[in-house]
């Protein structure tokens, strides 16, 4: 229990000593704990010996299980959950530092918020078993709640209790779900026990595939809600429009993985037949979600709202990914997972960083800001890009991937791994490359491209709280703490975009965990509809039985 | 101990009476405006609970019930102290003993 | 000397993928790819220009406001090119191809065996066709980065390091996308030179109808691109790779006939890719656009190189074209069609880049057609030609304009050949127009006729040919419209405005401003731009050398390049190079034919706008005035209204649907039905709102209701058995 | 089971009239209606006791509840609350006859000693302290408008006659579960008497005559601290909590006596928010 506890632990004294220490020093308090928690969980990734093999680390202590009621408070994780992790202790030091000049108020408690926020993200990615994940995901709620009511827009106590109550309402039946899984366990062998490990084993086993679509449905609804899928996604965009930056950053960059990390571990393991089962379904969603809200995203005004939908649509991507049932398709979710938490993270920040500036993020009242702030359009215009899915940037690898996974998910597709999706679906949502571009080059239209035309300054004076906080204007173009900000997150957009092999080659072995079910399953059910795979296993067979 | 198969009349009169009781302090606290006269009706129905106790205890020869009737007084006796304290504290600030002038927790 | 019919026999019967048509290829084996781990300095290829983009931004950051830039990009590509020549001279033609591992990038395996591991690495295939392509994009990347040094130099500062940032860019994507060993990376290219011509495209940014045009282009090509992603996937499921070098095996051995869709649909999603990228019907309206960009990128991106990616794409994949019999039929009709209609708009446009941008269209018409009907040496000749006189022509066209404020319309220039210090600008437009108008023995004609042969040749193809004749006196017609407008006749011109093209658009575009004010003097091109313009004009009097061997019946280099790429081999097509038309030898009737259009469409434009200008005018005024004509010249001069079909079809559509929906998201998803389920608490809370009007006697009622309620339910559920016994 | 909604619906009539403020014949009316569905509640629930049950004390446990019953309503109706509070002493007073009669005798005293003794007493001096009119006589306390209209009475009986119905139909099933368990019951009551016997002082057998039976106060006694010492620590912690509670709320009380007083005292001139006319006129 060596790091996983200290990485948990880091932000939640770091929490406490940002409250209580003097309000001067907040920020750099949390910065600095922040940071030590990345450099810990880059520590620990050094140490981690299981990059390829899919297991956890450290490995679960049988014997003397710290636990009570059949939940173990045990940490640990595999490749993609420290994955994520990394994504998260990645990008929490660089948003708190992007919220230096834009918060002024309440910072100690601001900041503290942060630190908690990051402790239940981490406690989510570090669990391994239902109630400790499940405590982590619903904890997030709680800081979140009062980042977006507390430092939030004008309507922020709407937002902040919509985003509460609809995440809180769907996670309610995850809950169901999963207890209804640990009850029926608990009959079988009469003992509880929460351990994902062992609820995976038995629901995946034991249900029948009735259960398992129940419990299914019952745990996508509160990921779906998380992630969102589309028709559940409306408390995101106000969320997201509200929220201050840096709640924005996370949100975009990290919450929303909660829910489709939620698919991947809990959701698709626990129950294959439902998942199965519901394929389509969420395939059709997924569909939805790509191209209704790019549609969506086209009409926005406001920059930030846009962005925010896009959300929307690249979790889309991720969906159909998860959906495929194929390693392909899952590396490529995953891999969209984080390139999404950098690529859109930064966005946010880049927005943020405007508002700062003039106060507005209505793209009608700016335009050609590559002329005022060459600098920062530069940045802006690499991470639309990135965005979109340029090849050679991070969202390509997991944008083309997903897609492809979706592509090749047939009922007869020689890879060994069956779906039930296929190429229809593929290239329908592959619309969605065309639309996000479409959406995402009128925003830069828009506010780094054509005349110059700048905000005039905030009608409201005291809106300008920054200003009298000690640390002055900000200057025309972008400073370079905020350009120390976002260099990391662009070398890392490079750097996934250009070897992405690194990530690929660790995300793989817990993919295939992931997916071990599924073949058989999804013969089964392709079978049911008279589709079936005639080289289950064997296409190499078929192909050498050729003349 | 056979008898104690049926309860006797005391013990019915005693039941029906807590029941008339109870009924009567619920009642009684609805329709009175007082605060005052409002927990001595809470003081009735706890009267009331008092004699089921006892009646019940006394079917079932078990003297339980009895001792369960010296928490009752206690808790009524903390109950008395602080609720008339709080009264005296809500009628200074509206010098009025109505409990409608306390409605804050109208949404 | 083989017939033709064996010829179509040998493509139909590859076509079928019958292992008869393969076995006829036994004279040509596919030489499999080897690992050429020696050959990592081509590595450098990419890093330069990469290098270069790198050294841009650094400038940009320290403010530099000198050439420097220029001078990075000029060092950075001309080194690439020198390295492709190095690399061409210790290969010879013939060689074998290899592959060169560069990094992992897209690699991952799920158990051994195929279809079971994803392996798209950055790694180089260079064969010959690779070669023959490296060689033009970075010889004229090169020069036309020189060009450019000169040609934006008012831009100096931010604007010229970004300018010389996106050829970087381009020239990485582009030898990306020509060296790639895979599909993917290949897509990566593809994207990139995307990219690229997105930046160079909307370089003037503060145009709203530059913006337009860069994010147009941007759009049009993912349209494409989503067509060639489509292939990619349709390629890995049935043959379980997306390497040229395993792949060219596998269809040999035929792949696996899995996967919901039929392989035979590989070469259409293929085709749109390609054309999307080099501007084909029905993609191709983004082209005319991007001229908005400096003149120097339309030579290089919008001319020569980048929109010669689809020819590329279809030339190395050419034996998946032959999955589907009528693959390479589609192609030549598109590419035809669109010489046609792009000629017929080239002819009404007053802008000499236009006219230019949409003889480009046009010309790359031809190459797809020349595809089409089989002759790939054709089409990557004409390729090869084009890239030198289309430059040529974009530059002089970019030196008019240079020297004449941006004035563009060929109304308003006249004489620009007697103008002083514009001679070389005048001959070198000449010898371009001459060789796009297939003037008898140029360049441009040995390559046109080769196409032209081809499809003559073919039964099914000849309405073909005698339509892209008819293109041919068209492209003659217009081509030398220009000349004799701009640079012939008396001498007279109205400078352009400054606002248009791509002058004054930094602060320091205010001092021309004054000297141009009353007395306008043509500022002549200098060194960098004359010496440009000669070295291309020379390159392109030297590449009609090929065609003359080629119609001699000697092999010439261009030749042996294509035919011994490993795609051409893999497809089988090609052998045959004398084919038969009408009875006769071909080359002798299409020359005829081919000189006749071309001298003719000169005579008439030699008429019409030289020695009686006015009489171009007449012709349109009686052609606007004859009902029956009428929407003749008003159609050609709006360009068919594609861009109007194009709006009402699916932008306006999808513009009207997402209103609704944004409408339908706001208000029902979120408005209904998400506020709707928040309100029912709300609702039903109003229901018993009596009970909780804050007093506390109503809260008792409420909870005293709800406890006898429960008793109630304990009373007769717990107690009922023992009261009714 | 009928019988008992008829009599709890006539009890019920009987309560909404008398609630009526006012119209006398008709509380008196009430009175008599409400009495008679008493009695038969009463007299149903001694028919399921059977005859053999009832004794000779019974005709003085149904005179003492009536009492106790009358009590209670007039708890409820009547509009002085000093009056309210000595008729609870009634109340309280008949419960305790009937503990007497069902041998608790202990609790008997003790709910007298602190019901009427401790608590009311708070009651009534909290009563007077709320009112500290000068012309108001003991008396004469209250009878302002809030103590002479019932609040919305026939919501509230109508929720009583539920209840009332509810519990009448729980006690109706009570005897054969008391059968039931009966033999533990006896068993315990045994236990604890050998017990009290064994350990009481002077309870000990002597020589193999049997002792006494211990009485009702040993009895609770022993239960108290042998059966349920954990509970009485409770009580005990719950009393001392009342006391802080209360020394606290007394604090506030003086508190505000402070600022009462202050501004009795005429210093309330010094506060500045007065209105301007009457600034003005000072």
């Amino acid at each position: 229990m060596s790091h996983p506890l200290v990485m948990l632990l880091i932000p939640v004294v770091g929490a406490a000593a940002t409250a209580v220490g003097p309000a001067r020093w907040a920020r750099w308090t949390a910065f600095l704990f922040t940071l030590a928690a990345f450099g810990v969980s880059v520590v620990h990734a050094a140490q981690f010996p299981e990059w390829h093999s899919g297991r956890f680390w450290p490995a679960v202590d049988e014997g003397a299980p710290l636990a009570a009621f059949g939940v173990h408070m045990q940490l640990g994780c595999d490749s993609v959950s420290l994955l994520l992790l990394l994504l998260t202790t990645f990008m929490m030091p660089l948003t708190i530092a992007g919220s230096f000049s834009a918060v002024s108020e309440r910072e100690r408690e601001y900041y503290a918020w942060f630190q908690l926020l990051e402790a239940g993200i981490l406690l989510a990615f570090l669990s391994r078993d239902f109630i400790v994940f499940y405590l982590g995901y619903e904890f997030t709620l709680v800081p979140m709640y009062f980042l977006i009511s507390i430092w939030g827009g004008q309507q922020r106590r709407t937002a902040a209790i919509k985003f509460f109550i609809f995440t809180f309402l769907g996670s309610i039946f995850t809950l169901a779900a999963a207890l209804y899984v640990a009850a029926r366990q608990a009959e079988a062998t009469g003992t509880w026990n929460f351990a994902l490990a062992s609820m995976v084993d038995f629901a995946s086993t034991q249900l029948t595939g009735r259960e398992q679509f129940w419990v299914f449905l019952g745990l996508m609804a509160g990921f779906a809600i998380k992630t969102p899928i589309f028709p559940v996604h409306s408390w995101l965009p106000l969320a997201h429009d509200q929220a201050p930056t840096g709640g924005s950053v996370i949100l975009a960059a990290v919450l929303l993985k909660l829910g489709t990390y939620g698919v991947y571990r809990i959701a698709l393991p626990m129950a294959p037949a439902g998942g199965v089962e519901t394929a389509t379904f969420f395939g059709v969603l997924g569909i939805l979600a790509i191209i209704a809200t790019a549609m969506i995203c086209w009409v926005q005004t406001d920059a930030k709202k846009l962005i925010a939908y896009s959300s929307v649509s690249h979790m889309g991507f991720v969906i159909m990914g998860l959906f495929a049932f194929n390693p392909v398709g899952l590396q490529g979710s995953v891999m969209y997972m984080i390139s999404h938490g950098l690529s859109t993270g930064a966005l946010f920040l880049c927005i943020g960083m405007i508002y700062e500036r003039f106060h507005t993020k209505e793209m009608d009242q700016m335009s050609g800001l590559a002329r005022h702030m060459p600098v920062w359009a530069c940045f802006m215009v690499l991470f639309t890009l990135a965005s979109l899915g340029l090849p050679g940037l991070n969202g390509f690898v997991g944008e083309f991937l997903c897609l492809m996974g979706t592509f090749v998910a047939e009922h007869d597709q020689p890879a060994g791994y069956p779906g039930v999706m296929g190429p229809w679906f593929a290239v329908v949502a592959a619309a969605g490359l065309i639309l996000g571009a479409m959406y995402l080059l009128i925003l830069l239209g828009k506010i780094v491209w054509g005349p110059l035309k700048v905000p005039g300054a905030s009608a409201d004076p005291h809106e300008h709280a920054h200003g009298d906080q000690g640390h002055g204007h900000l200057p025309r173009d972008l400073n370079f703490r905020e350009i120390a900000i976002l260099v990391p997150i662009a070398l890392a957009c490079l750097g996934t975009g250009l070897y992405p092999r690194l990530l690929l080659d660790v995300t793989e072995p817990s993919v295939r965990e992931t997916l071990a079910d599924y073949p058989a399953r999804v013969n089964e059910f392709n079978a049911e509809r008279g589709l079936k795979n005639p080289t289950l296993g064997g296409p190499v067979a078929a192909a050498e039985a050729r003349p | 101990m056979s008898e104690l198969a049926q309860p006797s009349a005391g013990i019915v009169v005693a039941l029906v009476l807590s029941a008339v009781l109870f009924t009567t302090g619920l009642v009684g606290f609805l329709v009175r405006r007082n605060m005052i006269l409002m927990f001595l009706c809470t003081e009735l129905m706890l009267q009331a609970a008092a004699l089921a106790f006892i009646a019940f205890g006394k079917m079932r020869g078990d003297t339980g019930g009895q001792v369960f009737v010296i928490f009752i007084l206690t808790v009524a006796a903390a109950e008395a102290a602080l609720a008339l304290g709080l009264v005296v504290l809500l009628y200074r600030r509206r010098e009025t003993l109505s409990a409608e002038a306390w409605q804050e927790l109208h949404e | 000397m083989t017939l033709p019919s064996l010829m179509l026999a040998s493509v139909l019967a590859a076509a079928s993928g019958d292992a008869a048509g393969h076995g006829s290829l036994a004279d040509a084996p596919i030489v499999a790819a080897t690992a050429a781990p020696e050959l990592a300095w081509v590595g450098w290829v990419l890093a330069l220009p990469a290098l270069s983009a790198v050294a841009c931004v650094l400038l940009a950051m320290l403010r530099v406001r000198n050439k420097l830039p220029a001078a990075a990009t000029v060092l950075a590509l001309g080194g690439a090119f020198a390295l492709i020549l190095k690399l061409y001279l210790s290969r010879g033609p013939n060689a074998a191809p290899v592959i060169v591992h560069l990094w992992d990038w897209m690699n991952f395996g799920w158990g051994g065996g195929d279809w079971k591991s994803f392996q798209a690495d950055v790694s180089l295939y260079i064969d010959s066709l690779t070669l023959l392509w490296m060689l033009f994009v970075t010889g004229l990347g090169t020069l036309i980065a020189l060009f450019a040094s000169e040609y934006m130099e008012s831009e100096r500062g931010p604007g010229y390091a970004r300018f010389f940032f996106g050829v970087s860019i381009f020239l990485l994507a582009m030898a990306c996308l020509v060296m790639a060993d895979n599909l993917v990376l290949l897509y990566l290219g593809w994207e990139g030179v995307g990219l690229a011509s997105y930046l160079l495209i909307g370089f003037y940014y503060r145009k709203p109808s530059a913006v337009a045009a860069a994010k147009k282009a941007f759009i049009m090509n993912r349209v494409g691109d989503l067509g060639l992603a489509v292939g990619i996937w349709l390629i890995w499921v049935n043959y379980g790779t997306v390497e040229y070098g395993e792949l060219f095996q596998k269809l040999a051995v035929g792949g696996s006939d899995q996967g919901g869709w039929d392989r035979s649909l590989i070469p259409f999603c293929l085709m749109l890719g390609a054309f999307g990228k080099s501007a084909q019907l029905p993609l191709f309206t983004w082209l005319p656009d991007a001229m908005e960009g400096p003149t120097p990128v339309s030579a290089l991106i919008h001319a020569a190189t980048m929109v010669t990616a689809g020819v590329y794409l279809i030339a190395r994949m050419q034996p998946l074209f032959m999955l589907h019999p009528d693959a390479m039929t589609t192609v030549a009709w598109v590419g035809g069609i669109t010489a046609l209609v792009s000629a017929t708009i080239g002819m009404a446009q007053y802008d000499i880049k236009r006219v230019f941008a949409y003889s480009t269209v046009s010309q790359l018409g031809y190459m797809f057609m020349g595809l089409g009907v089989g002759t790939a040496f054709g089409a990557a000749y004409h390729v090869f030609t084009h890239a030198f006189f289309k430059a040529l022509l974009f530059l002089t066209a970019g030196a008019v304009m240079h020297g004449f404020a941006g004035q563009l319309d060929l109304r308003r220039l006249s004489g620009v050949r007697k103008v002083p210090g514009f001679g070389i600008v005048s001959w070198t437009m000449l010898v371009g127009c001459l060789w796009l108008a297939a003037f008898p023995y140029s360049a441009g004609f040995f390559s046109k006729d080769l196409i032209l042969v081809q499809a003559m040749s073919k039964p099914q193809f000849q309405i073909l040919g005698w339509l892209s004749l008819a293109t041919a006196a068209l492209t003659a017609y217009y081509t030398f419209r220009v000349w004799f407008r701009v640079c012939a006749g008396p001498v007279s011109y109205v400078p352009g405005e400054e606002a248009h093209g791509d002058h004054g658009h930094d602060d320091h575009g205010s001092q021309h401003h004054d000297d141009h004010g009353h007395a306008f003097h043509p500022h002549p091109p200098r060194l960098a731009m004359n010496g440009v313009l000669l070295l291309i004009c020379l390159g392109a009097i030297l590449a009609g050398i090929p065609g003359i061997q080629a119609l001699r019946g000697q092999h010439n280099w261009v030749q042996e390049m294509v035919y011994a790429s490993t795609a051409v081999r893999a497809a089988g097509v090609d052998h045959v190079t004398t084919p038969v038309a009408f009875g006769m030898d071909p080359h002798k009737v299409v020359s005829v034919f081919g000189i006749a259009a071309s001298l003719g469409g000169i005579a008439i434009a030699l008429w019409l706008h030289l020695l009686d200008r006015r009489m171009a005018d007449r012709i349109r005024t009686a052609l606007l005035s004859n009902g029956l004509t009428r929407w003749l010249p008003v159609a050609m001069e709006n360009k068919w209204y594609f861009d109007e079909i194009y709006h009402a079809l699916f932008r306006l559509p999808l513009w009207v649907a997402s209103h609704l929906l944004h409408f339908f998201d706001r208000h029902f998803i979120d408005g209904v039905l998400v506020n709707g389920v928040g309100r029912v608490p709300t609702v039903l809370g109003r229901l018993f709102q009596p009970l909780y009007n804050g007093a506390l006697q109503g809260y008792a009622t409420t909870m005293a209701g709800g406890v006898i309620l429960v008793l109630a339910w304990v009373a007769w559920r717990w107690l009922g058995a023992g009261g009714a016994a | 089971m009928t019988p008992w909604y008829v009599a709890a619906a006539i009890a019920a009539a009987g309560l909404v009239m008398v609630l009526r403020p006012g119209r006398v014949a008709l509380r008196r009316a009430g009175a008599v209606i409400g009495l008679a569905g008493f009695a038969m509640l009463m007299g149903f629930g001694l028919r399921l006791a059977g005859a053999s049950a009832t004794s000779a004390s019974t005709p003085l446990a149904l005179a003492v509840a009536t009492v106790g019953v009358i009590g209670a309503v007039r708890v409820i109706t009547h509009t002085r609350p000093v009056f309210a509070a000595i008729y609870f002493v009634l109340t309280v007073i008949s419960a305790a006859t009937i503990f007497l009669m069902l041998e608790a005798e202990f609790l008997a005293f003790a709910l007298v000693i602190v019901y009427a003794g401790a608590i009311l007493i708070t009651y009534m001096f909290v009563l007077m302290l709320a009112h500290q009119s000068p012309e108001d006589e003991i008396g004469r306390i209250g009878a302002e408008d809030y103590d002479r209209v019932p609040r919305e009475p026939l919501v509230a009986v109508f929720l009583g006659f539920f209840l009332l119905a509810a519990l009448g139909s729980v006690i109706e099933r009570v005897p054969p579960m008391a059968a039931d368990s009966a033999p533990s019951a006896s068993i315990r009551t045994t236990d604890a008497m050998v017990q009290a016997q064994q350990r009481l002082p002077g309870m000990q057998a002597a020589d193999g005559v049997p002792a006494d039976q211990p009485d009702n106060v040993h009895v609770v006694g022993l239960d108290l601290v042998a059966r349920y010492p954990a509970s009485l620590e409770l009580a005990g912690v719950i009393l001392l909590m009342a006391m802080f509670g209360a020394v606290v709320l007394a604090r506030r009380q003086i508190e505000l006596g402070e600022d009462e007083r202050r501004k009795a005292a005429g210093m309330g001139g010094m506060v500045l928010d007065l209105p301007e006319n009457e600034r003005g006129g000072a």
